[in-house]
């Protein structure tokens, strides 16, 4: 491989580990934008929602998906499509499910009892996803060995679009990725600044208590935010298996991670700011493996964190934050 | 003022002989954990007055406000707006029945621009119409906001974020307008200007409750008036009368 | 110093001697009950109430969220392996190792301090998170120093008046961690009360006021940081002397600011009685109860490797996490609520 | 101040310390003095990482144990045999911790009928426990560390092994053949196949990088090239970029020291669909199904070599056959080469206490540990051997296996 080679495939890998990492960075930062709560808990949403996935799969696959004659045929992106509505409308419904019955009650309590609060239901969703790795199908191994990492199987054809011959490898699944990632982002962007909801979320965002002497009911604009929230991250889920062909009960730790530190290098509270982190953090990933060492990676990834908010307090699209009411 | 002055309620009648109570608020009792801040405040606006509500730091006057647009629980007491018990509905249906308060410290949307900001206000609107008709009217009051229609909230000097948030309230179609110290920290040529376009607004027909601590002119541009203290109305009347009244003057109006 | 100083200066308060009193009275209810082993893992619930009073100043007092308390809890446990490891050249002994782990674990504070507490808020955070991975890493990576993941042993046990002491005598070990956090506790409580904790205080409160009381919250929070750093250092250094090894960098990782974070807001945010509560509850509940619920099923027959659900272990996680969840719902301001924590 | 209630606290306090210090000192003495055991039971605890991401692995050993234990019918000579199987995670971790690992080992201690210590499952914990448990005089058998540090000199720092054992007997012991064993085999094989140019990668934990370690120095030794070497991070989501990295530097052959836990499967997946046409060779961590189902048939498939200290059960004559066919009946799936592990070192501790009830002697920590110590010519599910003056195996067997049709299938035997 010629170094531009290399440079290239990093490039495409960089943008499209970020593009994954920037889905679930924006749930994130939608709900850390509203309700100002870390929510430690969204990696694992993110974590179930690539168990449905691999069940509505395995359940469907008995038939005609997990045949190897088929398996990666191109006729799989209805179902791509089909999973990733599903998985999102499960997260997203969980996700105001957690709100509603751990966070809404803890509304009016300090800000770190809402904070330790979310680690107890992750810790919770943890428990509950290697219960469901243990379920007794095909596709969980059997429910032999529950933590164990599961297989997620190939849907979209493994080929390389440049060619067998090529250097470079480009998959359909890295297209994939930008294929129903973009589409997502854009909607998502049209939704907050175009619909009557959308900007009911904006003014509760930045002012709750503004937004709700101007007649919108913020808790049903808090729910509908983690349902959309929820919703990015069951179609990262769907995304992150099919791109990386594992899921794994504590896959929801790092992909959490990540997020977090995406949405905040973004600025917090900022979706043009969380997918710009999530992308840089994918490329700077990409780059370190390549011209430092893997070793070295997340030592690198953060200390370009701390180093870019030493010189810009409120992340790269952040504004000045507005001083404690 | 003695804290022997007391004050019922039903020793006032209302200066516009005949009109009909808008909003009645009967004894009302509210606080912030363990503290009650409001002990039994009972006070009535009828339709087309302008009320002033004054008082020093923490007599009560905002969260009296808070208490009327379902911000605050309540923990006694009964609210009523156009003859409906209202306390209990939540801020947002509030709204939409036309009761609309203009906030402490403004609370405009930083990040949205002027006219996102004054689109808010229609946010329970549908009659598009209506809404372009408001807007208009908003413009015409405050022309400074049609020029920075563009630029963000967040950018606006402290009067024109007033304007703004005045102007936002208009576009709610209030029947009810309730103005939290508009004159706070701005420029004094600009609380002219503000306490003009209420004025104007009252001519309208537009019935409002004002709150200030600028008692002079809140007494002034009103037609009767509450003093509040310590949680507790101590004296009502008609405001030119209260502008006089002695207890007033000393202790409200630096004289 | 003023009479009421003077007065609310009494050494420990009364939630402080009943709590302390509980632990001291601890192994006493072993010999009673010889089934019950609990001055082993108490000298771990002290070491976490430890690193967690150091949390505490910074989450609590000064209202700054530290999610990498670890990292100096492992920069803590290193310096001590490498100050008293025979393979190391130093060799200084038990007593003076954790002490110079408190004074580098200080110094990392206050690196890393300096050039990142004019964030605010959840920036802090992620800093503070990146500085713990970026420690851990570093540790795992420089082999030449830290031996990388294989650990700094053996280390030191603590020597009293010459005895030293050794895993047979748990009880005696108990006793002198007890007294080392007596003293911390002591010292906490005088730092509450002095001036640099009012302004501590005053600057979680209202940074802007603050500095027109002359205070300049940057070194104010500086001296938080460093000071939580050192005495979540010191808790690494006791951990480190209690398994005798610093054992992985990875043993000081995320999870462990997490609990660190749990037991300062589960105990009562700002509350030194809480939070040595909340390390006893939390701690406790990860070292004592649920290995003991685990393994009672297992006496009693109930559970079996079959399958997933059946083993009692593996509904640990659930159980951890529901605790935090009811925790929170029904006493969100934790278990001790301070006064300063009534909400507007 | 001085009369203030709770300086009376401190001194109660301070005089309750003094007294229990002397009182509980006395008792110590008393049970370390006399581990009594003579009684009608004794026990055989286990500490492996239970809750997380090893249970699988640990669920096969503890059948393994289990198994062994029925086998004598939980009872020999008369003396009933308890089992206990402790986890030393915590749902903090998710993985082991270090806390509770010690505690373990210090609640075995001071139970006087806990007899055998069987663990640990990570080398790292093992370096925690083994001193107490020296000290103390308890045998602790391990069915998975394969540190060479542990027990040889010359593979750590200059202190060891001789940390591990403060009291100056050897009383760890293990079933399994160490990674100077293992990654040597696995280095000699690449070469043995024509594999010339290696990229080594370990998962920066202890076992990992010390298989890895030693691959790497046995892979320059016999001149294979050594194009790159790298740790990397167990919990990333991919391996492209490494891939990529590793394509560059033109290797045929990369040795991975790590666990399915650590990731292993993703690694082969990643090498597939990064278009590395490269083997992957990986350490007994990943000699089970388990890792098999994590990378999918597809990637492995004549992709991969796993080696393993022992032999494949359903390849297996006499002892190992009995255990392969009895082990399918009781739990109704195959044997994983861990559930050898710890049916073997749950044997090897029943058959020394047998041959003490044999002897009429009585089962106590010492007559237990001299008796392992003794194990020769030992007939077990992973063959015939015995334990060397360290308290290693001599089992030097290593098979080398490749996945076919979605099983691993042997590819040569070393003896």
């Amino acid at each position: 491989m010629t170094d531009t080679e290399v440079f290239l495939q990093q490039v495409i890998y960089g943008l499209s580990n970020g593009m994954i990492i920037a889905l679930v960075a924006l749930g994130y930062t939608m709900v850390y934008g509203i309700v100002e709560l870390i929510n430690f808990a969204h990696g694992d949403v993110f974590t179930l929602g690539g168990f449905v996935a691999l069940t509505i799969v395995g359940t469907l696959g008995a038939a005609a998906i997990l045949d190897p004659a088929t398996l990666g045929d191109a006729s799989n992106w209805w179902l791509l499509v089909g999973l990733v509505l599903a998985c999102g409308v499960f997260c997203g419904v969980l996700n105001a499910a957690i709100d509603r019955i751990v966070y809404k009650p803890l509304r009016r309590a300090p800000k770190l009892t809402q904070l330790v609060a979310a680690i107890g239901v992750s810790f919770i969703l943890v428990n509950i996803a290697l219960f469901w790795g243990g379920t007794p199908m095909k596709v969980f191994g059997g429910g032999s060995a529950a933590a164990a990492s599961k297989d997620f199987p190939e849907l979209l054809e493994g080929s390389n679009l440049l060619g067998e011959e090529s250097n470079v490898v480009l998959r359909l699944e890295d297209v994939s990725v930008f294929l129903i990632t973009i589409p997502l982002m854009i909607g998502l962007t049209l939704f907050v600044r175009k619909t009557r909801l959308g900007r009911g979320m904006r003014a509760t965002a930045q002012n709750p208590v503004g937004a709700q002497l101007m007649g919108i009911d913020t808790d049903r604009v808090i729910s509908a935010t983690f349902i959309i929230g929820g919703f990015l991250a069951g179609a990262a889920s769907v995304m992150w298996s099919l791109y990386n062909n594992t899921i794994s009960f504590q896959m929801g730790f790092r992909a959490g991670m990540d997020a977090f530190t995406a949405a905040v290098l973004g600025g917090i509270g900022s979706l043009p700011g969380a997918m710009v982190g999530g992308l840089l953090i994918g490329v700077i990933r990409a780059m370190s493996d390549q011209y430092i060492e893997t070793r070295w990676t997340n030592v690198v990834v953060f200390s370009v964190l701390i180093l870019i908010l030493v010189f810009r307090p409120s992340g790269l699209l952040g504004m000045k934050q507005r001083e404690k009411v | 003022m003695s804290a022997a002055t007391t004050f019922t309620n039903t020793a006032s009648t209302s200066a516009n002989t005949g009109a009909t109570p808008l909003l009645e608020i009967k004894g009302i009792v509210a606080g912030y954990g363990r503290v009650e801040v409001l002990h039994q405040i009972s006070l009535t606006v009828n339709q087309g007055e302008i009320v002033s509500l004054i008082g020093g730091n923490g007599a009560g006057k905002s969260t009296t406000l808070m208490c009327i647009s379902g911000i605050l629980a309540l923990r006694g007491g009964e609210i009523h707006f156009a003859q409906q018990r209202i306390d209990g509905t939540r801020a947002d249906k509030l709204v939409a029945r036309g009761l609309v308060q203009v906030p402490e410290g403004r609370r405009i949307f930083p990040r949205m621009t002027v006219l996102e900001n004054l689109m808010m206000g229609a946010y329970c609107r549908n009659d598009r119409a209506g809404i372009a008709a408001d807007l208009e009217k908003v413009y015409a009051l405050f022309d400074i906001l049609k020029l920075r229609s563009t630029q963000l909230g967040g950018t606006l000097s402290g009067g024109e974020q007033q304007m703004l948030a005045i102007g936002r309230a208009i576009m709610s179609k209030p029947q009810l307008l309730m103005m939290d110290e508009p004159s706070m920290g701005i420029a004094p040529l600009l609380v002219t200007k503000i306490f003009e376009a209420v004025r104007a607004l009252n001519q309208e027909g537009l019935t409002i409750l004002l709150v200030e601590q600028n008692a002079r002119a809140a007494l002034r541009l009103s037609h009767r008036g509450y003093v509040l203290e310590t949680g507790r109305v101590v004296l009502a009347d008609e405001s030119k009368r209260l502008l006089v009244d002695p207890r007033v003057l000393e202790s409200y109006l630096g004289e | 110093m003023s009479a009421e100083h003077t007065q609310r200066l009494a050494p420990f308060s009364r939630g402080q001697c009943i709590v302390l009193g509980c632990l001291a009275a601890a192994p006493l209810l072993e010999r009673v009950i010889p089934s019950l082993q609990l001055s082993s893992p108490l000298r771990t619930v002290i070491v976490f109430a430890i690193m967690a009073l150091g949390l505490n100043i910074v989450v609590g007092w000064t209202g700054l969220l530290n999610l990498g308390i670890a990292a100096f809890a492992a920069i803590g446990a290193y310096t001590f392996g490498i100050l008293t490891c025979e393979t190391y050249p130093f060799q200084v002994g038990f007593w003076w190792g954790i002490l110079l782990a408190g004074i580098v674990g200080a110094f990392a504070g206050w690196l890393l301090g300096a050039p990142t507490l004019r964030l605010r808020g959840d920036y802090l955070a992620i800093v503070t998170l990146g500085f713990g991975e970026i420690v851990q890493d570093g540790l795992k990576n420089l082999e030449v120093i830290t031996k990388g993941t294989q650990g700094i042993n053996p280390l030191p046990a603590p020597s009293f008046f010459g005895t030293v002491l050794t895993s047979e005598n748990n009880v005696q070990w108990f006793y002198l961690y007890l007294a080392i956090l007596v003293v911390i506790v002591w010292l906490m409580r005088n730092l509450e009360f002095s001036r640099l904790g009012r302004q501590w205080f005053a600057v979680r409160e209202d940074e802007l006021a603050a500095r027109c009381m002359a205070i300049c919250p940057d070194k104010t929070k500086l001296k938080a940081f460093a000071a939580g750093a050192a005495m979540a250092a010191l808790s690494g250094a006791l951990g480190a002397s209690l398994l005798s090894s610093t054992g992985e960098p990875s043993n000081y990782d995320f999870q462990i600011s997490i609990l660190a974070l749990c037991i300062v807001i589960v105990g009562g945010i700002g509350s030194i009685t809480g939070v040595l509560l909340g390390a006893i509850v939390m701690v406790g509940l990860n070292v004592v109860v649920l290995p003991n619920i685990a393994e009672s099923l297992q006496r009693n027959g109930i559970g079996s490797t079959s399958n997933v659900f059946s083993a009692p272990n593996n509904y640990k996680f659930l159980i951890f996490g529901l605790a935090l969840v009811l925790m929170m719902r029904y006493r969100p301001d934790g278990l001790i609520q301070t006064k300063k924590a009534v909400r507007s | 101040m001085i009369s203030h209630p709770c300086f009376a606290a401190v001194r109660v306090c301070s005089s309750l310390l003094a007294v229990s210090m002397s009182a509980s000192s006395l008792a110590q003495n008393e049970t370390a003095a006399a581990p009594v055991a003579t009684a009608s039971s004794v026990k055989i605890v286990s500490s492996l990482p239970r809750t997380g991401s090893a249970n699988s692995q640990t669920t096969s050993m503890v059948n393994g144990i289990k198994m062994a234990i029925a086998e004598v019918g939980a009872n020999i000579g008369g003396v009933a045999i308890l089992y206990e199987d402790w986890d030393d995670a915590s749902p903090q971790r998710g993985n082991w911790d270090p806390a509770i690992e010690a505690g373990n080992a210090e609640k075995a201690i001071l139970d006087p009928t806990v007899m055998a210590y069987i663990g640990t499952y990570n080398s790292g914990a093992a370096k925690i426990s083994m001193p107490k448990l020296n000290a103390a005089g308890m045998v602790m058998v391990s069915p998975a560390n394969t540190a060479p540090n542990l027990t040889k000199s010359g593979f750590g720092e200059a202190s060891e092994p001789a940390v591990y054992r403060p009291s100056g007997i050897v009383s760890y012991f293990r079933v399994v053949p160490t990674d100077d064993v293992q990654g040597a085999v696995a280095a000699d094989f690449a070469k043995e196949i024509g594999l010339t140019k290696v990229f080594v990668l370990n998962d920066r934990e202890v076992y990992g990088k010390g298989v890895a370690t030693v691959f790497e120095a046995r892979a320059r030794e016999i001149g294979l090239e050594v194009t790159g070497v790298d740790g990397l991070d167990a919990k990333a989501s991919n391996y492209k970029s490494l891939v990529t990295k590793i394509k560059q530097s033109g290797a045929d052959l990369v040795y991975f020291g790590g666990t399915t836990q650590t990731n292993a499967g993703q690694l082969a997946k990643d090498i597939v669909s990064g278009g590395l046409k490269a083997k992957l060779m990986v350490p007994d961590g990943c000699y089970e199904q388990a890792f098999i189902e994590a990378a999918g048939t597809k990637a492995l498939e004549g992709n991969v070599f796993v080696t393993f200290g022992g032999r494949d059960p359903k390849t297996m004559t006499g002892k190992g056959k009995e255990f392969y066919e009895n082990y399918v009946k009781t739990y109704k799936v195959e044997p994983e080469g861990y559930a050898a592990y710890g049916y073997e070192s749950g044997k090897v501790v029943l058959t020394a206490m047998q041959r003490i009830i044999d002897a009429k002697g009585t089962l106590t920590r010492a007559s237990v540990l001299a008796e392992v110590a003794k194990t020769k010519d030992f007939s077990g599910a992973l063959g015939t051997w015995s334990f060397d003056a360290n308290g290693d195996t001599t089992n030097r067997t290593m098979s080398v296996f490749e996945v076919k049709g979605g099983v691993f299938s042997t590819v040569k035997v070393v003896d």
